[in-house]
């Protein structure tokens, strides 16, 4: 089965490169604000499935699964560190979109608060009708 | 190990699988219902059959599954204990999110509960405004 | 004895600084407390900077390894001679436009954020300088481009300053966005994240303690620089991606206007070189990548140079001027930069260290000239009435000797005027073009300098030779004079002392970008911790 | 405006048609199917995350992310929270002199009856949920250094809690009860000033003995002979991770509250104070 | 009897579990109404943690079940802003 | 018999798909609140893509951050502000305003 | 002594979810379970519990575990084949309604597990609670019965009872 497991798991990555583009679309080309940290959001969190797909492995054997990068015991002896080895997905990437993800969330939410603002000043989050300052 | 131990072990896991298979199977006629009923009320109904037998049922089959599967390791008890307390988050949260819904979408009218034999709440709610 | 605390305690120590001010806020009455807070804040990074300096200047490149994690594994501090000069830079800078926003800051409600979101700032960049590993540049240009958008919409009820901080915010956003899916083809591709691994990775190819290479690395490092200089020129502003700039600098608070357009822009420019001169440096074995990528930069350096200098002659409001002035300067640091395209220049040669020392000349001319003009531009503003319309200031700086002599030694910097260090960071960019074989460029260069006299010009006349409208116009305190006269010294230092400047930044250069010191940069920041 | 649409059409199919080949071309590190085992980086976090053979060389704790995220690269999630920080203070600024305290006060009588928020099932089922999705949460952080989950994790789950009260309830029932932007504030702070300090507590021990410590260090090291425990009365904790986790849960947990009760001030009130504000 | 027996006895109910993911997510995607697509989310997510528990036994790494107590919270988060979202004049009332 | 590889392969390309139709419709989407339903739709399909590729750590944090708190500041955001997406359209059982 | 018995409520729920959740029984969870338990009680206790003696009648908590047996083993099972019928049938035959059904208990956890009950079934849904009338409006899928005694004895006659001995 291994052509349909190839076939799959680049229908997810060429899905997650499309929805960057889309995500990037709604930004540039959306008039609403509130549309474009939409688009914003989801085009952050699409960088991070991509890295995280950089740190997936194969399946070790066909019956058994990649484990997550976490012992399941408190004190382990050498096989059990070279089973781990074998078997375990790659942690750094999962720990770089922990930080990026946290970050994703603070921009996000300091956009919203200014979004609010432009609304309260200007009584639309329109782009177009937004034009105060030229570029 | 032994004897009675791994008889306890696999009538847990006959039943975890049961209830299992019972969630699949009750998961793929609530998704059915969620296609063919008419409206969001009446889909509501389908919804229910997807929490309760489609939820509850296979994650205390999981619990009790992985309780009985021995290959998990002391770890076991974690999914027993995750699933359990899962399980019974869900028969909490389930019937409020869809009472919260239902209550909000028929007040604003967000969805429109037709067709509909009967309907005292709007008889209510008529009531009240002309009080 | 504790390893060089003084490199690994400044950003945190800073941040913490930050972390505890809102708080005292809530309980603290005095607005004072708060400039006092902030002073010795900036005060005590400034002194650390200048200790990290000296370290540098004296014992050559060191690295900080953070919780004793050697590289690759952990994340290190790696400063040589060119970051720890800007980060000198930085805390010079930012100190002043502490101490200058103690005039300008007067309300107790809006003090403690104020200050809180400066000290980002200013962690931000100095991250960002000090760092040596590309994902933790990602993160502290995330520290310092919130703070930024915070701060350009710090005045809330303007719309104006609303509208550009959301537009800089948005669009920075993706940006950062899009340098951190680099990092993903680099981690991919090189298994690895620390500055001075890759360019052992890069350079010399020497087994390391995180492997070889994985797939395709030519793909990879297309993929990856494109977008991470795509990230670097949106942060530094260059031609297509400026369009934030001139909206976000003037609309922030005078102090901000000047931290923005004085030193954050040194960052994105700081992460190219990094980038471009030490990782994937000339000895690369991806050179042929890096040939694109310059030739590229050398263009829409020209371009954002011209953009901004035209544009510099038709605007009427005074900070915009000068924001459109920075685009211009950033454009001429940039096209220093290119220098280093294998057909114009090989490393070593007399251009390529022209080129560099220029670049970084120029860049401390600019920073030093465009804070001294924002700040004496807060001045001009509050004496002219809260206008900044050129045709309203109408000469307020005659009112006022020493303010006027700020703003003549700040345009003459900027514009490049004989005794002044523009003029010599200039000269350093034309002549590199020159001997490097396309004199093209270097009649650019002049030409930038020379179009940009108009807005220059413009600048003058209103603030300064145009007749006062009012008789009246209000006093200003001490502080922001003496912290204008400061950097009215400094502009005057670097044009005095160009030469021996010249001779010692050249000599920066060829510790750093040269084959030298990418060995340096490799062996201090890598081998070192392995090899003992 | 037409031009501008094909224009951003052109470039996001050069995009996409450079990341597809950038990845067919492995530039990625694999094609097609994931790499069959790690890159070596990542073999070093795994097999010492925790390796008793190796004392000064292992972060002591199973949950090898947890590791990673603060002691490995703990730098960065310090800069992290300072992020969340930042934005918070953002906004904070942004909302600078507005506060609920006022109509709070007012509201005292309105509010509670049951004209406002959701029925009353849902009011019980939240008063019902509160202290279980505390507990849960506490559960995640707490445990953090063992299994997945940690600081974030746990301080967002708990978050729900005051989240669900503020919608199901209204804002003003939280204010009554404590919750209001000063006690979320110096929570957060208690939390932020707990990272920190830990952060720094082997190197203030470094100064005091007079060996060699690093910032953010855990676990002693060849040349940093300090550090702190990862075994307390027999039971990991894993020294640093187990603080840093309980600080972050704090910060977090508190840095949203703060954030949704800001979110929740009416816009009458706000545009009563913004209106003719001055500006420069 | 062999756990693995079991095992494949769970292995075949799996795609029937993705066949009625996909039919819940074609009706969040159909609509009509927001509160349809709200519900199918809620359901969907609902069995989605059932069966995140019932492959983290399958995984053999016990560890993920964490996942499917965090989505059902969070999922029924959703559920009742949307409510509030209907019902009320301001979110924070 | 298919294996559990080749089920779980073909689990995460129903999941990326599922998020690519609702990605496209939440960025076309004139309706905000319908954006929004539908980003919760992407984000739980990426919680699935997360699980799937053995990242706890990372479902843990994406959910509350993707499904609950982003939908909620955004559902703040569309309260205060305004629904609709560009030009004006009608919504049909518009219980928003 | 009234705050002692809530803060004592609230900390057996959530000291037991707390282990149940963590899966194990070492020093470590038990600690970090007191530690936790007892600050949400301190925080949550006034809250969540307002008759703080209900919880140590015992016969409480019997009746509970046979409500629980019967509710799963007989109403759910019948209610889910009911509906279950109605999705596959052909037809499927609907008749939707939204009938009153009052209810005669007193307290709001009682009048929450009848509510919760009804909405667990397939089939009847509560979309509206009136406290005031002491009446639930339930969407109900076959409604038989217009008339609100008589639906109140189709739909939660049984809970109610159930609930009235659990609670009040």
């Amino acid at each position: 089965m291994s052509e349909v497991d190839t076939f799959m798991f680049n229908v997810f990555i060429f899905s997650m490169i499309l929805n960057t583009a889309i995500s990037l679309y709604g930004i540039f080309a959306r008039p609403t604000l509130i549309k474009k940290i939409i688009a914003l959001t989801i085009f952050s969190d699409t960088a991070n499935v991509l890295a995280i797909a950089v740190g997936y492995r194969a399946w070790p054997t066909v019956e058994r699964s990649p484990i997550p990068p976490v012992l399941t015991t408190s004190e382990p002896t050498a096989s059990d560190l070279t089973s781990f080895l074998q078997t375990a997905v790659d942690p750094l990437p999962q720990a770089l979109v922990l930080t990026a993800i946290v970050i994703g969330l603070a921009v996000t939410l300091f956009l919203v608060f200014l979004t609010l603002q432009v609304y309260r000043l200007y009584r639309t989050t329109d782009v177009r009708k937004i034009s105060r300052l030229r570029g | 190990m032994n004897v009675s131990e791994e008889l306890v072990n696999q009538v847990l896991m006959i039943v975890g699988t049961g209830m299992i298979v019972v969630g699949a199977l009750a998961d793929l006629v609530a998704s059915i219902g969620m296609l063919r009923f008419p409206n969001f009320f009446v889909r509501l109904h389908a919804a229910t059959v997807g929490t309760i037998w489609g939820a509850f049922v296979p994650l205390l089959g999981a619990a009790f599954f992985a309780a009985g599967y021995s290959e998990l390791g002391p770890y076991r008890w974690f999914v027993a204990g995750g699933a359990v307390v899962t399980a019974f988050l869900i028969l909490l949260l389930g019937p409020v999110g869809s009472h919260a819904l239902a209550r909000a979408s028929y007040k604003s009218r967000a969805a429109v509960p037709k067709p509909l034999i009967y309907d005292a709440l709007s008889e209510k709610l008529k009531e009240g405004e002309e009080k | 004895m504790v390893y060089l605390l003084s490199v690994g305690l400044l950003v945190p120590s800073l941040i913490g600084l930050a972390f505890v001010l809102p708080l005292i806020g809530i309980f603290v009455r005095n607005v004072k407390f708060f400039h006092a807070y902030a002073s010795l804040a900036s005060l005590y990074a400034l002194a650390t900077a200048a200790y990290n300096f000296h370290i540098v200047l004296s014992e050559g490149v060191k690295a900080y390894p953070f919780g004793g994690w050697w590289p690759p594994i952990g994340i290190s501090y790696e400063i040589d001679e060119v970051n720890a000069l800007i980060a000198l830079l930085t805390t010079s800078v930012m100190f002043l436009i502490t101490l200058y926003s103690a005039w300008y800051i007067k309300d107790l409600k809006s003090a403690p954020y104020y200050y809180t979101l400066l000290l980002g700032l200013e962690v931000g960049m100095l991250g960002c300088i000090y760092t040596g590993d590309a994902f933790n540049l990602f993160v502290m240009l995330e520290v310092m481009s919130i703070s930024a958008y915070a701060l350009v919409g710090f005045h809330r009820s303007k719309p104006e300053a609303v509208e550009a901080a959301i537009k800089y915010g948005l669009f920075g956003a993706v940006a950062t966005t899009l340098y951190f899916i680099g990092l993903v083809f680099v981690y991919g591709s090189f298994g690895t994240l620390n500055m001075a691994d890759l360019v052992n990775k890069v350079t010399f190819g020497i087994s390391s303690a995180s492997g070889t290479y994985y797939g395709q690395i030519h793909a990879a490092t297309a993929v990856a620089l494109a977008l991470s200089l795509w990230a670097f020129t949106f942060k530094s502003a260059v031609f297509p991606n400026h369009f934030w700039l001139p909206d976000a600098h003037p609309e922030a608070p005078t102090p901000v206007s000047a931290a923005l357009s004085g030193l954050v822009v040194n960052v994105g420019v700081y992460a190219i070189f990094r980038f471009l001169y030490t990782i994937f440096s000339p000895y690369s074995i991806v050179s042929e990548l890096r040939d694109v990528m310059l030739l590229a930069l050398l263009i829409l350096g020209l371009a954002s140079g011209f953009v901004g200098a035209f544009m510099m002659a038709v605007q009427d409001d005074i900070k915009r001027l000068l924001a459109y002035s920075t685009v211009s300067h950033i454009g001429l640091v940039l096209v220093g930069l290119s220098i280093g395209i294998s057909i114009a220049a090989h490393p070593n040669t007399p251009a390529y260290v022209n080129g560099l020392s220029g670049a970084l000349y120029h860049l401390i001319n600019h920073s030093l000239g465009k804070s001294l003009l924002f700040l004496a531009s807060g001045v001009v503003i509050f004496m002219a009435g809260n206008t900044r319309r050129l045709d309203e200031i109408g000469g307020v700086a005659r009112r006022n000797p020493l303010l006027g002599f700020t703003i003549i030694v700040g345009v003459l910097q900027l514009l490049g005027v004989p005794p002044f260090g523009g003029f010599f960071s200039k000269y350093l960019l034309y002549s590199s073009y020159v001997e490097a074989g396309m004199p093209y460029v270097s009649v650019m260069i002049n030409a930038i300098s020379a179009i940009s006299i108009l807005g220059y010009v413009r600048l003058l006349y209103a603030a300064l030779f145009k007749t006062p409208r009012t008789r009246e116009v209000p006093k200003v305190n001490l502080t922001p004079l003496t912290v204008l006269l400061a950097l009215a010294i400094l502009c005057i230092a670097t044009g005095v002392l160009s030469g021996s400047i010249t001779e010692w930044l050249r000599w920066i250069v060829g510790r750093t970008a040269s084959e030298q010191g990418i060995f340096n940069y490799w062996f201090y920041g890598y081998y070192l911790f392995w090899g003992r | 405006m037409n031009v501008k649409k094909a224009l951003i059409l052109v470039s996001l199919i050069i995009l996409v048609l450079t990341l597809s080949a950038a990845f067919t071309s492995s530039a990625l590190g694999h094609y097609p199917l994931p790499l069959s085992g790690v890159r070596w980086l990542a073999s070093w976090y795994l097999y010492t995350t925790l390796n008793p053979q190796y004392p000064k060389f292992t972060a002591m704790s199973p949950e090898a992310v947890t590791a990673i995220v603060w002691d490995y690269r703990g730098l960065d999630t310090l800069f992290e929270t300072a992020v969340f920080f930042l934005a918070i203070v953002g906004a904070l600024a942004l909302m600078r002199g507005i506060s609920l305290k006022s109509l709070a006060e007012s509201n005292e009588t309105t509010t509670e009856g049951a004209g406002s928020g959701l029925s009353l099932i849902s009011k019980t089922a939240a008063k019902l949920l509160t202290p279980l999705i505390i507990a849960v949460s506490a559960s995640i952080a707490l445990h953090g250094h063992l299994t997945p989950g940690g600081g974030f994790q746990g301080g967002s789950a708990a978050a729900v809690a005051p989240l669900l009260l503020l919608v199901i309830f209204s804002v003003y029932f939280l204010l009554r009860r404590g919750i209001s932007e000063k006690p979320m504030l110096t929570l957060r702070t208690a939390g932020l000033l707990g990272i920190y300090l830990t952060a720094l507590a082997v190197v203030f021990t470094g100064l005091v003995t007079g060996v060699n410590a690093y910032v953010f260090q855990n676990q002693p090291k060849f040349d940093a002979p300090v550090g702190i425990p990862a075994y307390l009365f027999n039971t990991l904790v894993s020294g640093s991770l187990f603080l840093f986790n309980l600080s972050e849960y704090l910060a977090v947990a508190g840095g949203f509250t703060l954030v949704f009760i800001l979110l929740s001030i009416p816009e009458e009130l706000v545009m009563s104070l913004i209106r003719g504000e001055e500006h420069e | 009897m062999d756990p693995s027996l079991f095992v494949n006895v769970i292995l075949y109910a799996i795609p029937i579990y993705l066949t009625a993911f996909t039919l819940y997510a074609v009706r969040a995607v159909k609509g009509p109404t927001i509160p349809d697509s709200v519900l199918a989310i809620d359901s969907m997510s609902y069995d989605l943690a059932a069966f995140m528990a019932i492959l983290s036994i399958l995984f053999k790494s016990p560890i993920l079940i964490a996942v499917a107590i965090v989505l059902a919270l969070w999922i029924f988060a959703l559920d009742i802003y949307v409510a509030k979202y209907l019902e009320s004049r301001e979110m924070g009332e | 018999m298919i294996g559990l590889n080749t089920l779980t392969y073909l689990f995460m390309a129903l999941t990326s798909v599922i998020s690519l139709i609702a990605t496209y419709l939440a960025v076309l989407e004139k309706d905000l609140i319908r954006a929004v339903v539908y980003s919760a739709l992407q984000s739980t399909a990426y919680t699935i893509l997360f699980y799937l590729l053995m990242a706890p750590d990372i479902a843990l944090v994406y959910v509350p951050v993707a499904v609950g708190l982003y939908p909620a500041v955004i559902l703040f955001l569309v309260k205060k502000t305004e629904r609709i997406d560009g030009e004006l359209g009608s919504v049909e059982g518009d219980g928003g305003k | 002594m009234r705050f002692a018995g809530k803060v004592l409520g609230v900390f057996i729920l959530v000291f037991v979810t707390y282990v149940i959740y963590s899966g194990s029984t070492s020093l470590y969870d038990l600690t970090t379970g007191v530690a936790v338990a007892l600050a949400t009680a301190l925080i949550t206790a006034n809250l969540v519990v307002r008759e703080p003696h209900k919880l140590i009648q015992l016969q409480r908590l019997a009746w509970l575990t046979a409500y629980a047996v019967r509710y799963f083993f007989i109403d759910e099972v019948k209610a889910h084949v009911d509906v279950i019928k109605r999705i596959l049938h052909p037809k499927m035959p609907i008749n939707p309604g939204i009938v009153k059904i009052p209810y005669g208990v007193v307290s709001d956890y009682a009048m929450m597990t009848i509510a919760n009950s009804i909405t667990n079934t397939p089939g009847t849904v509560v979309v509206e609670v009136d406290p005031g009338e002491k009446a639930f409006y339930v969407h109900w899928i076959n409604a038989v019965t217009t008339e609100p005694s008589d639906a109140r004895s189709h739909v939660s006659e049984v809970f109610e009872r159930f609930a009235r001995r659990i609670f009040d």
